[in-house]
């Protein structure tokens, strides 16, 4: 198993009314599977609510598998500016 | 030089002096905030940052517009936190030989910066109440 | 609100403040005299105008952008005299509700006061002398 | 005959060595004609030159007449900015 840190900003903080989230995963487990709980966690509350993957503070063009202490955040459109 | 901050509080803007020999073009952008989010009033914004991602990809994507575009120079600053209603939210200065390729350049970076920088906002109405904020991606 | 002006001498820039509660862009240009003319060392510009018809065509050509660009305020000051390398022959601030309209509210005003400005410069080279600058109509 | 005073900018007032000329004119006499006779005082100078203009501080489109004490300027490209 792993542990990963999941960091909640925005409309995904506002969904799970938390900003961190701490998950454990089989080994092996990718971003998806990942995202896949999150939504499922926000009841329906993300539904139609486009997100993009940064693991370790950096986006990822693809899925990725991931590793013990991974800071994942699922990022809502952004609105800087 | 690329000079990019996200900062919590008033924004200071970058000086604008003399020292610019070969730059004939100096375009500043203050991004205010408006009384109005969806057609209601509101008194501030307030701006919510990916700690440490938002100012790295800042930072990565001045290179680009400058790997893009032949600036010279490129600062930007962004707050964070509570910004009332006409304070600026935004600072980007873009010094350059001509006009066109500063205004190209301004164009695209904030476009960008609309849409990949992980900073969000909540609206402050005027009963008090926090509400998050649409994406408007424009 | 338009503000227009020609002067001789150091351009103060027009103030940035936060009581801008409907325009969420504010853009300043400021144009900075470079190094050189046409591959030549210069020192100086100087800036020539038709006294009278320069000013009232600045003023026309605000009303223009105006009429042309959602701009709700445009100020512009532009230097006669002698500007030396580095410092602000033209210093132009455009406010409008998005950033969109105020850079082609910008773009536009300044490609057109390079056409029919009654403006003219002359190089001041390293050596004193003083020759007529080529029109660019960059 | 009228008299016009003819304002001199940049190239012009280079190729003319003066800022201003009063010039004398026989009455009905255009712009067109005004600026020939420029042109030539010019010995060559303006050749190539394009010039636009200005009566009495207006841009003019097309050729106007002149009258009695107008302000004429034939403005050479600008170069403001």
């Amino acid at each position: 198993m792993i542990t990963v840190n999941v960091k909640c900003f925005s409309q995904v903080m506002y969904a799970l009314d938390t900003d961190i989230l701490l998950i454990e995963l089989e080994s092996g487990a990718t971003t998806d599977t990942l995202e896949k709980i999150i939504r499922d966690r926000a009841d329906g509350k993300l539904d139609g609510v486009s997100l993009r993957t940064a693991v370790n503070q950096k986006y990822i063009p693809d899925v990725v598998e991931l590793k013990d202490g991974d800071e994942v955040a699922f990022i809502p459109p952004v609105q800087g500016g | 030089m690329i000079h990019v901050e996200i900062i919590n509080g008033p924004i200071t803007p970058f000086p604008s002096d003399n020292s610019h020999q070969d730059d004939g073009a100096e375009l500043v952008f203050n991004g205010r905030v408006r009384d109005t989010e969806h057609g209601e009033n509101i008194t501030a914004l307030e701006y919510e940052q990916y700690e440490g991602m938002a100012e790295a990809e800042l930072r990565k994507l001045a290179e680009e517009t400058m790997q893009k575009y032949p600036v010279h120079n490129l600062f930007c600053r962004h707050r964070v936190g509570k910004v009332n209603v006409g304070e600026a939210s935004l600072h980007v200065a873009i010094w350059t030989k001509h006009r066109k390729e500063g205004l190209e350049g301004m164009s695209w970076f904030i476009s960008e910066l609309k849409k990949r920088i992980p900073i969000w906002k909540w609206a402050i109405m005027e009963d008090g109440s926090r509400i998050p904020s649409e994406c408007t991606h424009r």
